[in-house]
């Protein structure tokens, strides 16, 4: 359903950019399963560039994180460079 | 198959489970026993579809960790482990897991484990129609309880 | 099937296990999840046929009386119960046992303890041929072990 | 396998009978899986017109006993009569 990211941006080449997935609910919140933003060095930072209800909606302790289909560990912080995907994800259904 | 026989698949199109069990239990003929279960979506309450959400570079190697750990965990000859993602309609299959065993208790048990695993743990979102309307699935308490038995 | 649902057979004839469980699980929609329990001769070993005797007063009797047990011990939408006597060839079916529920922790019960009483209390005889000679089979321990798991 | 006796006796008119149905390794003991004897007023009466190794075989506490396909307890003691089938059931295999 989601593709990893290509590794190398087909965009234009100068806009640098990071791509966010959204799974779950947080897909409704965000309006789409994923979106294109402009590189920023950290997660938090990248944060900070969206619609603050769903910044908030994002940082939730209960989302998990992951880059590149590696998952984040609470402390980690990663240095986000271009083409990275950033998948957000919230508490899976289960049942 | 990976090479400690597991049969693990993530599947975005509908499976035809007593198809693939007879599969299966076919190619384990040295197994005493072969425990199977199968999810499926539930036909007469108000739900009229269900959708899962998996995201591919997690999903499915989880579901191949899992498995690993249950082969670790009991002596089998064979496991299988099918879940669906996308649309589903009451009655279509969701979920098939087998363990095939010389003993029995031991495919029971395998069986019955994956399974709490696999829907407590596993990378998938749900979401349920009703009345035309879609609701995302939270998770229930009751699968930490299932999870907690195992130790 | 019997008013309380359950199908109880007791075959001289070879079945089709995968055939049987697609027909279970297409009647039983309403279960969220259907847990069975496959039986067969095993392969590999130096069993060259076994044969299963029953007596006809008792032995299909029996296995309904615990099919009546376990529908009022779980709450299941369905079982069913199939039992092969005469004489089977390594990877034949022996026994199939499937319990469709609502919820999985039932299934999985149902189907268990189904298994743990027919394996010990059924009115089968067995004998197992090897090297071209016919050899009766005397009850295991382990059998009286599984039984008392269920108090 | 082991079709219930007719309840009457098919046999001369005068041989009042009953059948035994030996099942499992019994059945090797007793050279058949059954055998129509002459009634006889009791189980025991049956039992001491068999050969004694056989008799000693369905007489072990492990064998049970049906009388026309229902079990006995310890301490049944059916008065037998014409037609009547006994059944001598060793322990189940299990496995």
């Amino acid at each position: 359903m989601h593709a990893r990211a290509e590794l190398v941006s087909s965009g234009e080449k100068n806009s640098l950019s990071v791509k966010l997935v959204f799974l779950g609910r947080l897909e409704d919140l965000a309006g789409g399963s994923s979106r294109k933003v402009p590189l920023a060095p950290s997660i938090d930072a990248v944060l900070d560039g969206l619609d603050p209800a769903l910044a908030s909606a994002l940082r939730e302790p209960r989302v998990k994180l992951a880059v590149n289909g590696i998952l984040l560990q609470d402390t980690d912080a990663p240095v986000l460079k271009d083409g990275d995907e950033i998948a957000f994800l919230p508490p899976v259904s289960g049942g | 198959m990976t090479p400690s026989g597991s049969d693990v698949r993530l599947l975005t199109d509908p499976f035809d489970p007593a198809h693939e069990l007879g599969a299966f239990t076919r190619v384990h003929p040295e197994a005493g026993g072969v425990v199977s279960f199968l999810g499926q979506v539930r036909a007469g309450d108000e739900v009229e579809a269900l959708e899962l959400q998996h995201y591919e570079p997690l999903t499915l190697p989880a579901m191949k960790d899992l498995a690993e750990r249950v082969r670790k965990r009991w002596e089998l000859e064979g496991l299988l482990v099918i879940h669906r993602s996308g649309v589903m309609e009451p009655g279509d299959p969701i979920v098939l897991v087998a363990a095939a065993a010389r003993h029995r208790r031991d495919a029971f048990a395998a069986a019955d484990y994956a399974m709490d695993h696999l829907k407590s743990e596993s990378w998938f979102w749900k979401r349920e129609k009703a009345d035309g309307e879609w609701r995302w699935i939270e998770p229930r308490a009751q699968d930490f309880e299932d999870i907690a038995r195992w130790g």
